[in-house]
């Protein structure tokens, strides 16, 4: 199927645009229309929306859509925009893909477009009373000095809706109202794994909704980006989400890479292929330990920790850094592999087999942990392709999300491995899909530490690194799932804008839908089984 | 009857769970302990040569650095860490050069990106894996690198 | 075997030699008051280094051991810290009930403790109801629970207190049940009468099957009412923050620390002095010689040997489970722990009056 | 009257950073001199505060998967008796912040420190807490907590190693024993209207 | 004796606690601040009150609770004599317990032990 003449029957006045990935722009008074058709037709069936992103492209603002089809795996971007920067209006598309409702709060959050249909426009990270829109290429950096007043949280959200007429108003609706028994989890509590905040109606301890609200840890990581050179814009993938530092920088690395079309020695790819892995394992173990202690167990969480400082110790000898390493870069690796590296892994891996049957029976066998995790937090597998959930959540509802499997980069396509698939959906089955990844990664590490060619470790770079103009998206599978790069270059040498796509931003979105209806204890353990890092979040 | 059943296998087995369990403790709780004793090791602690503590200037023997003040790795600092303050004199054969009076380095704010160790041209700088810099004062971590009345190593 | 009340009452007749009925009996209050204190402080200290070195080396850690020898001191170090801690003065709260909470809790420990009797002769409380006069106050302590979080005026301590109260009456039942178990074999609700019954063997060895049962549920039972993981619902830290006391600080919030640890110990003492035979020693039918000896080692020994022992029975099962849900606890009591009980029961009572037992 | 040296154990004073900082301290307590009556208790009691230093669990970032690690059996900081972390503000005595604060987090940061029951203490953890870190030209991060509460004890690092931790609790409990307590930290502030 | 010991042990207990309490108040340091004493929820002002009716599932274990103490309580006596008493003891109380276990089987069918 032609996809290019499909859009054009749908929206003639498309543009297609063919620097770095091709780019169709789509005018916005069809946009909707043609992104309605793209997801509801069979033979397109663009069910996932991966990846949702704010532009401020000097004259007009917009927004980029990168869609996938799951059934068919194939992928299209599309692209619209307004010129109307004092008003800017764009459509929904929220009801046709879940997870674009907060991806789009984020886009008015940082852009000051205003979706309409959507039901909830309100800023995503930043505080409500926050002048203007920090992303705008003309924001002032210096027009919000730091607030100290409490927040007041606003009970009562705007719709935009179009009347009759075709006129756009506005339309007030209710959060919360006076009667019900809210309360705030987080954002200092033991078990949101850092400052996500829940706002939680109670009826008794039964839960009847959640709201999320981000942003406690917005530090603007992608604005800043927007003045680093690309070398400096490594420096700050490994702070997003911390746990899988060494797949961010990868992914950024190998974006930059396929810009400027350089060939990667395959010694590098093997070593970032291993790295990848013991980065994953290390970030289960921490899972593991994370839930345990959330479920009030807290030996089982020494005992991860115990075994986890084993591979801290091997990234330590290799890269300098425990849990952020700095390992990668543009090119290759920053420094070759420690000669001891090769055995300390191969003594790894036996001792982690071994110890992971004590984890097994110390905690996945146990009853009270069935009766807590199995039946509880249930993802259907439509909504964790609308919600976008990728990982190991969209695996445990019987999405093989896999990215090394989809699209697979580096050494991925060249070992054997599983996906781990489950299709319960729920808190147990997203449990046990990490605790099985484990195996699955060491099986592929196993493959191939022996075999790592000699060969340079890295390819000399210009001193300035300047990428070609264009849009560029590359994706890998990070502890946590998809973790996406998108980069619009001009060809200087900072990036114009640079977009990360988050992990847990879905997981977060769908956390209301998974917990209606538990208690307070199974909100604890599903934010355990979804296991969300809250700086990749808020970025 | 078929619920009776099933309620007592549930039990039974639920029993036996809980008692592997214990086993799985009680057999930890007599293995030995792989808690390291900082800071009664601190003359055994052993730490990677790669580990990044904290940027250094080495000096050799005369009290001379490499750093030739060139500001290269001020401008590859992501976030301002490093300001090389030097003045600029003539050297014999009348040529304007720059001589490094203050490497100041902010070990508070240094992310360990190691950006300014590749951008050196003269290897002037370095990592050491020196932990221990917890202080009192903030002042106190921004620091001068090169000693005092230290030079640059000539290179002939 | 050394009878203490030969001491006690040596000490009454001597005081009350040299002065008046009255004087005398009111400085033996006063001495029977600093030992209860002092017994209760060391114990308290004792159970909090043993929790915190067992828990560490059940999760491969050696625990404190650089405030003083082997981290002895460690305890002191809190205690001075907490006692010169600010009690927070907290707005709309009910002021008299956040204050009136500490004292119940501690009222109700420290009644139950005098319950115990740890020697011959050494029972501070004696009465001949004692089972039912230590059910009573140990359930004293679910008011301070309750009054502390509902007073406080958060949401967090309010839902803690509503589990803890959930929690609490439900596992008194059981505990209720294995006590009617003990009292149906022993036939008497004295404690020093329940030892006096075990001097030809324990409980747990005489009264077999039944017996077993009942201190299995109770050590179950009595884990829960003292709020301890896996059923620390009410101050489940992961999800309530600190639970019915998340707004006390300084010494209240140590209060509630302490009753903690001695709930536990009580529970213990009195699985010990129920079922293990209090302070008698244990005796092997038939070898002379052994017995001989184990009456050599002094009654307050074997009591606080076996107290420990159960203590960290509770402490392994508080360190390798996970936590249950509140409906699951309440499921697991009403469902499981309860119809053992009452079928328990029936066992004892066919084994009493068949003379089934040893 | 000389300097009375607080002893950290297996470290010798000399050793420790900032030692500076920590005799200006020692010199501006001791300027009226100490009744030695209550310079003995007040060293008791300084003892007691400093091996006890309960902290809050407040992490927000990286900082804390490691503030984490020395909780585990690795590092375990149960060793000084540093391991009871308090989720309630009310019961801790220090916070140890443990990564970035946004401008939205700061005003939840303020209001945990001032309801948090005195004696009180802040260690700023790694570079982010100490002075920006990384984002030292972003929008939305506060440059360094002392900005917002006073800061104790700065620990840099981006992550600070486990044993970083562990040395700058140290250098927390060198702080706290130098202190006066009676007449000096347990000050009584008047009620405001 | 007895009583003697009982009041002395409960003035003991309220000693212990006003003792520290008074310690505290007279050597810990005060500070004030405006937000120091409003209600702590994870550092964000509460919203509405606390103390507002709210649905509990608890109350209904309570309600069970009180009747199988109260029922347990008669118990304890008999318990006492029961070895005396011999069989004709068991057959007195048949029926108490018989209303009691089906009390109980009652509650389970109804579902009154399952939390919704």
């Amino acid at each position: 199927m032609d996809l290019k003449k499909r859009i054009l029957e749908i929206a003639p006045e498309t543009q297609f645009v063919e620097q770095g990935d091709i780019k169709a722009i789509v005018p916005s008074s069809s946009f909707y229309a043609l992104a309605k058709k793209l997801k509801e037709d069979e033979d397109t069936s663009f069910d996932f929306l991966l990846s949702l992103t704010g532009m401020d492209f000097g004259d007009s603002l917009g927004v980029i859509y990168h869609l996938e089809s799951t059934k068919y795996g194939h992928t299209c971007v599309l692209q619209t925009s307004t010129t109307n920067r004092e008003n800017p209006e764009l459509y929904s598309v929220c009801d046709l893909w879940k997870t674009a409702n907060f991806n789009e709060r984020e886009v008015y959050d940082f852009f000051g477009i205003r979706f309409i249909n959507h039901p909830d426009m309100r800023r995503l990270f930043l505080r409500d009373e926050w002048n203007g829109y920090p992303f705008r290429k003309d924001y002032d950096m210096e027009s919000n000095p730091l607030n100290m007043t409490n927040e007041v949280t606003e009970d009562k959200t705007t719709e935009l809706t179009i009347d009759a007429e075709g006129k756009v108003i506005e339309k007030e609706n209710t959060l919360f109202d006076d009667k019900e028994y809210v309360i705030n989890i987080g954002p200092q509590h033991p078990s949101t794994h850092g400052v996500l905040r829940f706002r939680t109606s109670l009826q008794g301890e039964i839960i009847k909704k959640i709201e999320p609200y981000c942003g406690y840890i917005h530090r603007g990581i992608e604005k800043m980006n927007e003045s680093l050179t690309y070398p400096q814009t490594l420096a700050l993938t490994d702070r997003l989400d911390y746990l899988s530092a060494h797949q961010n920088r990868h992914a950024l690395c190998m974006l930059i890479e396929k810009a400027l079309g350089v060939e990667i020695p395959e010694r590098v790819q093997y070593i970032r292929t291993i790295m990848d892995e013991l980065q994953r394992i290390d970030s289960h173990i921490l899972f593991y330990s994370c839930l345990a202690m959330d479920m009030g167990a807290i030996t089982p969480f020494t005992y991860g920790f115990r075994d986890r400082e084993m591979i801290l110790d091997i990234f330590e000898q290799t890269t300098g850094g425990r849990l952020i390493q700095n390992y990668n870069v543009i090119g290759g690796v920053q420094a070759d592999i420690h000669p001891d590296f090769v055995n300390s892994v191969k003594k790894f891996i036996p001792y982690f087999r071994n110890i992971l049957k004590e984890y097994h029976d110390i905690f996945t066998g146990n009853v009270i942990v069935h009766q807590r995790l199995k039946g509880v937090g249930v993802l259907s597998k439509e909504d964790a392709i609308s919600f976008g959930t990728t990982g190991g959540t969209g695996r445990a509802s019987g999405w093989a999300c896999d990215t090394r499997k989809r699209k697979p980069y580096a050494m991925y396509d060249k070992v054997d491995f599983k996906e781990i698939v489950y299709t319960e959906g729920d808190s147990f089955a997203r449990y046990m899909v990490r605790m099985d990844e484990m195996l699955e990664s060491m099986k592929i590490i196993e493959q191939l530490i022996d075999n790592i060619p000699e060969g340079a470790y890295q390819v000399k770079m210009k001193p300035i690194i300047k990428v070609p103009e264009g849009s560029y998206f590359t994706s890998v599978e990070s502890s946590r799932g998809e973790f996406g790069v998108f980069l619009e270059s001009k060809g200087d040498k900072y990036p114009y804008r640079l977009k990360y796509r988050s992990t847990g931003l879905p997981l977060v979105a769908a956390v209301d839908t998974i917990t209606k209806g538990g208690k307070i204890a199974d909100l604890i353990a599903i934010g355990g089984t979804l296991d969300y890092v809250i700086p990749d979040i808020d970025r | 009857m078929n619920n009776f059943c099933k309620y007592f296998d549930s039990f039974f087995r639920g029993l036996k769970t809980l008692l592997v369990g214990l086993k799985t403790t009680i057999k930890v709780f007599f293995r030995k302990k792989i808690t390291e004793k900082y800071p009664e090791n601190r003359a055994t602690l052993k730490i990677s040569d790669r580990f990044r503590g904290t940027l250094t200037m080495p000096h050799d023997e005369n009290n001379q650095h490499n750093c030739v003040a060139c500001g290269l790795c001020q401008i590859a600092c992501p976030n301002g860490t490093i300001t090389v303050h030097f003045e600029t004199v003539e050297n014999e054969e009348g040529k304007k050069i720059k001589v490094l009076t203050n490497y100041e380095y902010d070990l508070g704010t240094c992310v360990f990106c190691q950006l300014c160790v590749n951008a050196c041209p003269h290897n002037a700088i370095t990592f050491e894996n020196s932990f221990e810099h917890a202080v009192f004062n903030r002042q106190k971590l921004v620091k001068k690198l090169n000693r005092d009345g230290s030079t640059v190593v000539n290179k002939k | 075997m050394f009878d203490f009340s030969v001491v006690s009452s040596w000490i009454h007749q001597f005081l009350t030699s040299v002065m008046p009925e009255g004087l005398a009996i009111f400085l033996e209050c006063l001495v029977v008051g600093v030992c209860i204190l002092a017994a209760y402080a060391v114990i308290a200290m004792i159970l909090i280094y043993m929790e915190r070195k067992i828990c560490a080396w059940f999760q491969c850690r050696i625990g404190p051991d650089r405030v003083g020898k082997f981290g002895l001191l460690q305890l002191f170090a809190d205690v001075i810290k907490m006692l010169i801690k600010e009690i927070v003065e907290l707005k709309n709260t009910d002021k008299f009930l956040h204050a009136l909470a500490p004292y119940i809790v501690i009222l109700s420990s420290i009644l139950a403790f005098a319950c115990l009797p740890i020697n011959k002769g050494m029972e501070i409380l004696d009465f001949n109801i004692g089972v039912v006069f230590l059910v009573a106050v140990s359930s004293l302590g679910v008011i301070g629970i309750l009054l502390a979080g509902w007073s406080s005026n958060s949401k967090y301590t309010m839902i803690g207190a509503m589990r803890s109260g959930a929690q609490i009456i439900s596992y008194e039942l059981s505990i209720g049940m294995c006590l009617l178990a003990v009292a149906i074999f022993t036939g008497t609700l004295q404690f020093s009468e329940i030892v006096a019954f075990q001097a030809d063997g324990w409980l747990i060895f005489k009264g077999h099957i039944p017996a077993v049962i009942a201190f299995i549920v109770y050590l179950i039972a009595g884990n829960a009412e003292t709020n301890r993981g896996p059923f620390d619902m009410p101050e489940a830290e992961s999800e309530l923050t600190a639970g019915y006391h998340t707004e006390y600080s300084g010494m209240h919030f140590g209060f509630f620390y302490l009753s903690e640890y001695l709930n536990m110990f009580i529970i213990a003492g009195v699985a010990a002095t129920i079922f293990l035979g209090g302070w008698m020693p244990l005796h092997i039918p038939g070898l002379e010689g052994f017995n001989a000896i184990m009456d050599y080692i002094p009654g307050f020994v074997w009591f606080f040997g076996k107290a420990f022992f159960v203590v960290f029975l509770l402490m392994w099962m508080r360190w390798t489970f996970v936590r249950l849900r509140i409906d699951q606890l309440l499921k697991f009591e009403w469902k499981i722990l309860l119809p053992i009980g009452l079928f328990n029961l029936v066992l004892m009572i066919l084994v009493v009056v068949f003379k089934l037992h040893f | 009257m000389g300097l009375k040296k607080p002893k950290i154990k297996s470290i010798k004073y000399e050793e420790f950073q900032d030692n500076e900082s920590l005799e200006k301290m020692a010199a501006e307590l001791n300027a009226n001199g100490v009744n030695v009556i209550l310079g003995a208790v007040d060293d008791v009691i300084n003892w007691g505060r400093a091996n006890s230093p309960w902290s809050l669990t407040f992490a927000t970032s990286c900082c804390g998967i490691e503030f984490m690690a020395i909780g585990a059996a690795r590092y375990d900081m149960a060793r000084f008796g540093f391991e009871v972390t308090r989720p309630s503000p009310r019961q801790a005595d220090l916070i140890m912040v443990c990564g970035t604060i946004t401008h939205r987090m700061a005003p939840v940061l303020k209001r945990l420190y001032d309801q948090m029951a005195e004696p009180k203490y802040v260690v700023a953890v790694g570079g982010c807490a100490v002075g920006g870190g990384p984002f030292t030209k972003s929008y939305h991060v506060v440059q360094g907590v002392d900005k917002i509460i006073p800061v104790d004890v700065y620990l840099p690092g981006c992550p600070p190693r486990p044993e970083a931790f562990l040395y700058s609790m140290m250098q927390l409990q060198r702080k706290i024993k130098l202190q006066k307590f009676l007449g000096g930290v347990n000050r009584k502030e008047k009620k405001q209207k | 004796m007895n009583f003697i010991l009982l009041i002395t042990a409960v003035l003991t207990a309220f000693a212990l606690v006003f003792a520290a309490y008074w310690i505290a108040k007279l050597l810990s340091p005060r500070s004030y601040n405006p937000q120091k004493g409003e209600v702590y929820e994870c550092g964000i002002p509460t919203r509405g009150k606390s103390w507002m009716q709210f649905r509990v599932g608890y109350y209904l274990f309570a309600v069970l609770f009180l009747i199988f103490d109260v029922e347990t309580v008669f118990l304890f006596p008999w318990a006492v004599v029961v070895r005396d008493l011999g069989v004709d003891a068991i057959i007195s109380v048949l029926f108490f317990f018989i209303v009691l276990i089906g009390g109980l089987a009652y509650a389970w069918k109804k579902g009154a032990l399952t939390w919704d």
